[in-house]
């Protein structure tokens, strides 16, 4: 059977490229990079050169790159890092309703330990108000935590104007880059921002590495105690393959953007082009232009993700409801509901993130195997007959109050 | 995640569809939660004479409520009151413990819509 | 020029085999293991599978390991995620002088946060006395965290005896097992653990994965927020092929542990025998008797750690003084000053730790190149002639006193 | 982690011994911080005719000890006061930052050993 992976926003294939630098650092080169003797000294090297390519990928200085072990800790380790080194300053944090969920938690866990955070909302494209953050902040304000393109819908955040806001004020700016790093331009100060977060196997790099940006004079602190590790910022013994990895991808990213832009953005809009000429009570979510380019997201009404997701998998196409990471929990996505999308229409969401492997076959193929899954699941769907909603501009309302 | 006969009853549902003239209506769920069960009775003699349904929900949803048709059909109302929901999932190999909870009704659907006809055959 | 790895405490090179498993997991399948469609379902089974081999090296239920990064995570983990969550019962932790740094540190930041850590010391084996942690034990106290074998000198603690006395008083205790896996008999029924650390690249895992064994019904909390990954207590995106390794070099530890032991015993007693045997002015550390299988290690006296491993390191023989995530630091060894021996002689230290690919050819080698380095950095030391030395017992100290 | 230079003289030392009869002893550092050098002067007319050293510690700290004597011999005192723990390491093409502080101690032997000269011959 075919197999077409339209999940990118998940996870992405390991590059082969990066792959076959990775190989040798397993069994040959195997050595602690802390480790002062031979198999030691050329680990710590390859570590560095990754370090390098990571920072010349964003614009930084090698210097403020610490390896993680992916996402989700670099988030928490800037978040949690940010609000407990600057106690004595305030205990204000600004985020918005549609991070990733190491942001959200991270947050919600540090209001629950008594720091203030303004979840700000965001308007019907998942976009943040510069003006809303710019009310929000007081003179306790430590932080802002606005990712840089949402995973779910792709929307891109206005970090550039936050950035500037951030440094008028003398408020810390992190960003969540994980989902934007090798889709759009990542440049640390074009961004304006303090704090970087990025994952390796989102940019077809390794599972297990990830970078947080720490920009030089960020008065923060690690979330790891132990050795002394990554200039004392993030204890553990490095993941060797995996950084080299993470390096060798940072830069085909950074060196590959253009191209890939252009690929994908024409692979997308066909998708949403003929996706929303196909069919009715169906909706785009996430921004029209402002969005990543190889994302497109659609709510279907009158289904459920799951099912659709069901029978595409059966036709061979791995597609995505709502973020991966929560893809086990029953709630429809924080990130649609947020956007003003009613729940039942949010369980009709169906995610489809392409990659640079994609290809123009693979987006015919999608578009020839939906509609029939699509007709199947409203025939037998309760909510509507939908051959009436065409014409029943509030059919969904009715049904629900039913 | 799913059982062979979950995804039996998911991709090739049996009894889908609507009753016009049904003696018994059940509906459970809201849309809200990503489930809503429609069951369709038509009763003869005291027997299920004919089950039909529609399901807005996930792969579980839809495959309970088509185990739960094929089940009954036959049945009188006595059997048919006794499937209960870990019935049904029992006849579908089991189904994840998540879906246990939520998206497991059809067998109230059911209830419901014989709760329905027994209380228009009252009247 | 022949190499030598001696420093198996530091790293170990990655097993071939689990390197083999762990191939299609980078390039082939390599989807995230929480994703609902084909790219994800197998990678979750190989995952669960995996979770299956690391819990059955230890005795223990596959729900209660959680993949991490690292030792370093875990032990963070462990701590840290008792400490906060037992704080209606307590807060009172009691640790000993010679934890790794992950331990010590997290402890001493916890200190900060208010926590009361009781630092208990050690004998000059570098083993803590089962009395002094009854006696430390108070009504508040919710965590006992002792090391299971140390890293620097081998000393294994009588875990399993503190294992019954924290059962019987009803407190949580947590070992760090990281260096004793692979290397002595880890059952965490057997040593009464509720919960237990381990880290992949110590036993010829990949660098990148780690577990932290959770006892049913243990009343803990995560470190990190995000996503619901290994049933919320560990969000991010799994490490999936570092975990496909450690498992498979998990059950291979279990497996050949007995072979290992006879066969490390036998080349570290040779070590240890020909080295004490050829050198006045040393000692061993760590116990005698209760050590793992594969480490040597000794103080020489009037030298200093690094220019002997400088020498070896010429020679081709990687080795080690004191740990190697410190090796960085110009602090003599907390382990060994904290089994009183001096900070001059502890600046001489020398650790060796063997492994399953060391010969006996390996060792005379070592032991053919160790006496001229030895002789040559004592010739150049103003701390004594050690020709006098033999005789006067006092030597250092009255030229420390000088 | 170090130069090249500074690797040749931690393997080949110049200047390794003592001086039975030296004229000066400088001796810096101690032995809990792990590093203890010891510098033992010959002078003659005025210009330093033979050093050597004593080490206990760290590659730098053997290195820089080395590179001192070879800086200085047959240098007068005030061209020997004139070189600096600084001068030893740009000689050394550099040394790792943690050493700079800890390990370069050698130039401060050399002082105190041309103080301890100084000293003896005031008496
Ligand atoms: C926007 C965003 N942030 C953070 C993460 C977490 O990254 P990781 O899975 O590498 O921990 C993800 C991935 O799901 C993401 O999409
Ligand atoms: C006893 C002990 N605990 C914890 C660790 C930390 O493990 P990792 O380097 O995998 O974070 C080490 C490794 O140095 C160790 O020896």
């Amino acid at each position: 059977m075919r197999r077409v992976y339209f999940d990118h926003s998940s996870t992405t294939p390991l590059d082969p490229a990066a792959a076959g630098e990775m190989a040798p650092y397993f069994t040959e080169f195997f050595g602690n990079p802390s480790s002062f003797h031979y198999f030691g000294r050329g680990v710590r090297k390859a570590v560095e050169e990754a370090r390098e390519k990571v920072a010349g990928a964003i614009g930084a200085d090698p210097r403020e790159i610490v390896f993680t072990s992916g996402g989700t800790e670099s988030v928490n380790m800037a978040i949690e890092g940010i609000a407990q080194a600057n106690q004595k300053k305030g205990n204000h944090i600004i985020t918005c309703a549609v991070e990733h969920h190491c942001s959200l938690n991270t947050c919600k866990s540090l209001a629950k330990k008594g720091f203030e955070v303004t979840f700000l909302p965001v308007d019907s494209y998942g976009m943040v108000s510069v003006d809303d953050i710019a009310a929000a902040i007081t003179d306790r304000t430590v932080l802002i935590n606005i990712m840089h393109a949402n995973n779910e819908v792709g929307t891109i955040q206005p970090v550039a104007e936050i950035g500037r806001l951030a440094r008028e004020r003398g408020v810390y700016f992190h960003s969540d880059a994980c989902t934007s790093f090798g889709r759009v331009p990542v440049n640390v100060d074009d961004l304006g921002v303090n704090l970087l977060s990025l994952s390796a196997h989102k940019i077809y790099g390794p599972k297990g590495a990830g970078a947080l940006y720490l920009r030089k004079g960020t008065r923060w602190q690690p979330l790891f105690h132990g050795g002394a590790q990554e200039r004392m910022r993030r204890s553990g013994t490095e993941n060797v393959p995996a950084i080299i990895g993470f390096g060798k991808t940072a830069e085909l990213a950074a060196a590959g953007l253009e191209h890939e832009i252009t690929y994908l953005t024409g692979l997308r809009d066909k998708i949403i082009r003929e996706v929303i000429g196909r069919f009715d009570n169906i909706r785009l979510t996430g921004h029209p232009e402002k969005r990543t380019p190889n994302l497109a997201s659609f709510c279907f009404e009158f289904i459920e993700g799951e099912s659709m997701l069901l029978h595409l998998d059966m036709q061979g196409v791995a597609a995505s409801s709502g973020s991966a990471c929560t893809s086990g929990s029953l709630e429809p996505s924080h990130v649609l509901t947020s956007m003003g999308i009613p729940p039942e229409v949010a369980h009709g969401s169906l995610l489809l993130t392409l990659g640079k492997n994609n290809t123009e076959e693979d987006v015919d193929y999608f578009l020839a195997v939906l509609p029939p899954i699509i007709e199947r699941l409203r025939d037998m769907s309760p909510l509507c007959h939908y051959d009436h909603c065409e014409v029943e501009e509030d059919c969904i309302t009715c049904t629900a109050r039913k | 995640m799913y059982s062979e006969k979950v995804m039996d009853h998911f991709s090739n549902p049996r009894n889908v569809g609507e009753i016009p003239d049904a003696d018994g209506i059940g509906e459970v769920g809201n849309p809200t939660c990503g489930d809503i069960m429609k069951i369709f009775i038509k009763v003869k003699d005291g027997v299920i004479d004919d089950i039909k349904f529609k399901t807005f929900g996930c792969g579980a949803a839809i495959a309970t409520s088509s185990m739960v048709t094929e089940l009954v059909k036959g049945k009188t109302i006595d059997e048919a009151l006794k499937i209960s929901n870990k019935t049904v999932a029992e006849a579908l190999d089991g189904l994840p413990s998540k879906k246990m909870h939520c998206s497991n009704l059809a067998a109230d659907a059911l209830h419901k819509a014989i709760e329905d006809y027994r209380n228009r055959s009252k009247k």
